[in-house]
């Protein structure tokens, strides 16, 4: 298991190498990367706020119950902080089963949970102003599934 | 007794400070935050709606019912947006 | 949209990153790769024979599906023939959308419809001999949720 | 009429080649498989078991039931394991 909370960029192709070259058994691997999306050309910038501390423990906490769920051989979580641009990556999730559906559902809990769950927060800086972006019912109830 | 009250994101903004250390004989978080409430029009304007909040004890997600015994750190942030 | 069927390994990495560097406004991107498993050590090879011609144009039209269903920004798939040795890479998706939601079905849609209507078919070269892969009931199953 | 006839995976094994050009009057898919199992049992043996094969007709799935007409290019083969 391998997680990262930085500032810096990550390199997305030499994470999800380094990854799969670390597996031994898996057949399946999922990774999830997300953009910062630039909402038309209306978005300058975005900054992450996080909860240093609280966001290792938090997220160590969801990884866990991850494993504890689905037959991983391993899993990595890197999210960023600070300011960001446009199409920046802010962060990746990588899971690795034994088969395929193992490899998703895995996945899909670390991003739901690291959605609602993990003390970030995402400030919109725009051409006319900033804006906390607001959490979204859909976030939350997509943990009922779980 | 002391305890480390932490701010995130609007709330942050709104109270104008990331972090304080405050001495209080607070039970729970709901009187802590009423005590914090009368201290200034600025906490009354951040903890008018406790709907739109969280909070953590010792970096765990908790509730504005919970006890503040034995609570060293406590934070208040809005509904978290990551991933 | 990118299709390849090639009997060359890719790399992983360099697949992922380009295909990143190409969204202009994509805010979610899903990666799928299957590897060879070992299976405890006794798989020598693997063999996956293909139909040229009958491949490219089912694959095309799984993807065609994936992108009227999804909000699809843009998708990805290489997938491998020829022979195979222990952990190699055999094939990869890529899905980039604007909401995590609709790449993860899309990529999930894309493997279901891979693993049971792209023609290939796999063959396990053993200690003691070799073995064409059984298809699964389970997977043709998994088709029916879509 | 003229068709190809592509085998693959184990069927390609059983009858041990890959493709050939046949010369037939078959109707259907499914007469095209009686005849070419009544000509050696290697096709017999091939064709034992339909529910374990599949067909595709000039690249399309298609089902033992099809028309062959205007077909020029016709494959078995057992269900696939992409992926």
């Amino acid at each position: 298991m391998h997680l990262l909370v930085q500032e810096d960029r990550f390199d997305i192709g030499r994470e999800t190498e380094a990854f799969i070259a670390g597996l031994r058994h898996a057949g399946a691997v999922v990774t999830f990367t997300g953009l910062v999306r630039d909402n038309g050309g209306q978005l300058a910038a975005m900054e992450i706020e996080h909860y240093p501390g609280m966001t290792e423990r938090a997220i160590g906490a969801i990884m866990d119950e991850a494993k504890a769920r689905w037959a991983l051989e391993d899993a990595l979580v890197i999210h960023r902080y600070g300011r960001l641009g446009p199409q920046e990556q802010i962060m990746m999730v990588a899971t690795a089963a034994p088969h395929r559906a193992d490899a998703f559902a895995a996945a899909e809990f670390l991003m739901d949970y690291l959605k609602s769950r993990a003390p970030f927060w995402k400030k919109e800086i725009g051409a006319d102003g900033a804006e906390w972006v607001a959490a979204k019912a859909s976030d939350e109830n997509a943990l009922t599934r779980w | 007794m002391q305890i480390d009250i932490l701010y995130f994101a609007w709330v942050r903004e709104r109270i104008g400070l990331p972090r304080e250390r405050v001495e209080t004989e607070a039970a729970t978080v709901a009187d802590l935050v009423a005590e914090l409430a009368s201290r200034e029009e600025r906490y009354a304007l951040a903890f008018a709606d406790l709907a739109a909040l969280r909070v953590a004890l010792d970096q765990e997600l908790s509730d504005f019912a919970a006890p503040l015994a034995g609570v060293r750190e406590i934070a208040f942030f809005p509904p978290m947006t990551g991933g």
